[in-house]
């Protein structure tokens, strides 16, 4: 199965109204390329964008919100985009912020078919408005739910054509469990081989969640 | 040396050898300049990664191994990397010994502010909330106040980061442990009087019979 | 052929190229003996891999690389390792496409009892409940009728394995699709009739107009 | 920091009563040598054992339970290991039964901090008995909670003297997730190296889960 294809093509999978998983950690491991196809290719609209950071003023996802395509956002920290933080003051409602390993965890859950999951992080905070608190052996624990999209967009270093993913050093971040938690996955890679060459123990990610496949321009 | 340096080479004091330490954006940073003969730690990075070394120099931008902060850095020996997921679990599992972080408010019940201000532009949390509820140690490293007025208080007035957390507050005025009677001044720093310590800390000092000069040499 | 690999090679024709497969232990292993021309599928062992080759001769033993029997196998181009969290996060996340398993008894709601016989020595279920509630689409490969008494029957009485999962049954005697109806007898095969294949089975079957007879070749 | 010690000196912090989790599957990835440690040189007793399957009629912990001194199981299989077969037809409460994914989850969120979580798997089984059953998006999933050792006992193919360990194929098994959920960890290496010589992408386990480090004496 080659999974290879044009960022153009993979990302005519994204429809209105759809939740887009975003991998990276500013501009570490972002899926630059194909983001940029979402940008200069794509109409989609009404879209959610789940991210660590919706990246910052020099990535492409400002560009994206910029043409008020992106109606929400699930975030752990958004300094690093103006656009996002403007969003916010807008409209309270339209960016939900998360701890990030409460975002990972729930991220993580949603790939893995756990409906839900308690963490301790949160409790007394902001973050526990609406939330069951519940307390296990004398301490008190949030219940946090799992959380899927419909696409996502990842970053790898190197991919063979069944879509095996290595990521190298920290650029695994969210991309990683993002590709393991969405309906149709589009993966970026710097470096694409045939099957058999990737050192298995260095897959991040198994090519069974990879569905398309496309060459990263290596923008940033 | 400058305010931020003695803070931080106080805070090193505190690390022991072989203790893991997440270490926030900063002033915290700067710990791992300070750090006394023999004392190796291995420090953690919420992007993923154990084993981080210093801030490369700019023209080599390697941005697939980079710190919390978004910058690439060297990695040391023994390091390895990890997704998000996992890394967090190691946070939140209380894998991580000592995490030193800033504050924008702290109180006598460890509660601690360090992610909004009511009313300015909201950057997030990041992995502030699972840092500090996770480590086995929070110590909070900051100037003692702010354009003149306390960030140690009796009770935070700024939406909080989690709550009663923080074991021990260091600034350029002293160390501070925080205990079930309240804040417990430990050491104070040397051409300070617990009058000037007190009348800048919104929150009533412990002040123990054994009170020490606070020494970072 | 063997009634096992003549059940086995009919389950391979229901298998589609890029299928990540994850088969239980006997007759379910045989499947991939007999997988149609151009049908490339993936094979997930439990025990944390993908890409999952034939077992090895004896000799040539590497407990670092075995099935979820236990057994050394050979590792495929393109195949990947993992642990057993990370492996029932794909089990149980809905990304193995098909599993085939042998049961004790399956019934007309697509309830399985296949992990423990009342009164008899309990191994566990190990992973079954697992991959039977996390599939996709989950296959009962099995002799039809186990000393000439029903394994398919209208409620299951042994203690189940997952309720309502089972979507397919192959058996010597025929295909069967468990639907919200009831068990639809699709194919029968060679030398069966209706009569011979209902008077086997516990569970009233549903007999539809174009009943077709089992291809294996 | 060297963690280099021996198998015997290691399990001198096996206490009365303790928990163990024990890695492998079967015999792949089982810690054989500390295992034969705990059962020629510790007179623990009264041990609680967490193990995929308590091993086989070839390997080490059946000998240990045969000496009496593990009161009590939690597994998923147990069909190799007759002792334990036999222990829960004396006593099935000594005997708990886990499908394996659940024990495997269980483990992984004692490590990470997170009390419990919501699972579909075992729903109208035995599994089900004496657990919150509750109904996320019209589906019913099992609260099942966090599991945590006092001692962990692992093997890894390769382990640097910091402990980062490396477990090649499918040793990583339930080997790499019971190390982060134990208070004390053992690790047993095939080959022991210098800090450094590991490659950082193959660390499967950081070393800083990782108490003591014995050679294997690789006895299977």
């Amino acid at each position: 199965m080659n999974k290879l294809t044009t960022a153009e093509e993979a990302v005519k999978k994204v429809r209105d109204g759809d939740v887009l998983l975003v991998g990276g950690f500013l501009k570490g491991g972002s899926p630059e390329t194909i983001i940029k196809a979402l940008l200069e290719t794509s109409s989609a609209k009404n879209l959610t964008v789940v991210s660590n950071d919706t990246g910052t003023t020099e990535t492409n996802m400002i560009k994206v919100m910029q043409q008020g395509r992106v109606v929400k956002v699930l975030a752990t920290y958004i300094g690093g985009n103006p656009v996002t933080g403007q969003m916010l003051i807008d409209d309270p409602e339209s960016v939900i912020l998360y701890p990030q390993g409460t975002l990972a965890e729930k991220i993580r859950c949603g790939g893995a078919g756990i409906a839900g999951f308690y963490t301790p992080v949160g409790v007394g905070t902001v973050v526990e408005k609406g939330k069951e608190k519940r307390v296990f052996e004398g301490r008190e624990y949030l219940l946090e739910t799992g959380l899927r999209g419909n696409v996502a967009f990842i970053k790898a270093t190197i991919a063979d054509k069944a879509g095996n993913c290595y990521m190298r050093g920290t650029s695994k971040n969210f991309n990683a469990i993002m590709a393991r938690a969405a309906d149709y996955v589009i993966a970026e890679a710097r470096k694409i081989v045939e099957v058999g060459e990737l050192d298995p123990e260095l897959v991040t990610l198994p090519g069974i969640f990879v569905d398309a496949l496309v060459q990263s321009e290596d923008v940033l | 040396m400058d305010v931020k340096s003695l803070i931080a080479k106080r805070v090193a004091m505190e690390l022991k050898d072989g203790d893991v330490v997440n270490l926030g954006i900063g002033l915290p940073t700067l710990v791992s300049n300070f750090l006394p003969e023999g004392v190796n730690i291995t420090l953690q990075g919420e992007n993923g990664m154990l084993g981080l070394g210093p801030v490369k120099a700019p023209g080599d931008e390697d941005y697939e191994v980079t710190n919390a902060g978004g910058f690439p850095i060297e990695s040391l020996p023994g390091s390895c990397y990890f997704d998000s997921a996992t890394s967090f679990a190691i946070i939140r599992g209380g894998h991580v010994d000592v995490t030193v972080l800033g504050a924008l408010q702290v109180d006598a019940k460890g509660n601690i502010a360090s992610w909004m201000v009511p009313g300015k532009k909201v950057p997030g949390m990041g992995g502030a909330m699972d840092l500090v509820v996770g480590a086995k140690k929070v110590i909070v490293a900051m100037e003692h106040t702010v354009k003149g007025e306390p960030k140690i208080l009796e009770e935070c007035t700024y939406p909080l980061t989690a709550v009663g957390v923080v074991k021990q507050i260091i600034t350029e005025m002293g160390v501070m442990d925080i205990t079930g009677e309240g804040i417990v001044l430990r050491e104070i720093a040397a051409g300070c009087t617990v009058e000037s310590v007190q009348s800048a800390t919104g929150a009533k000092l412990i002040i123990p019979k054994n009170l020490k000069v606070m020494q970072v040499d």
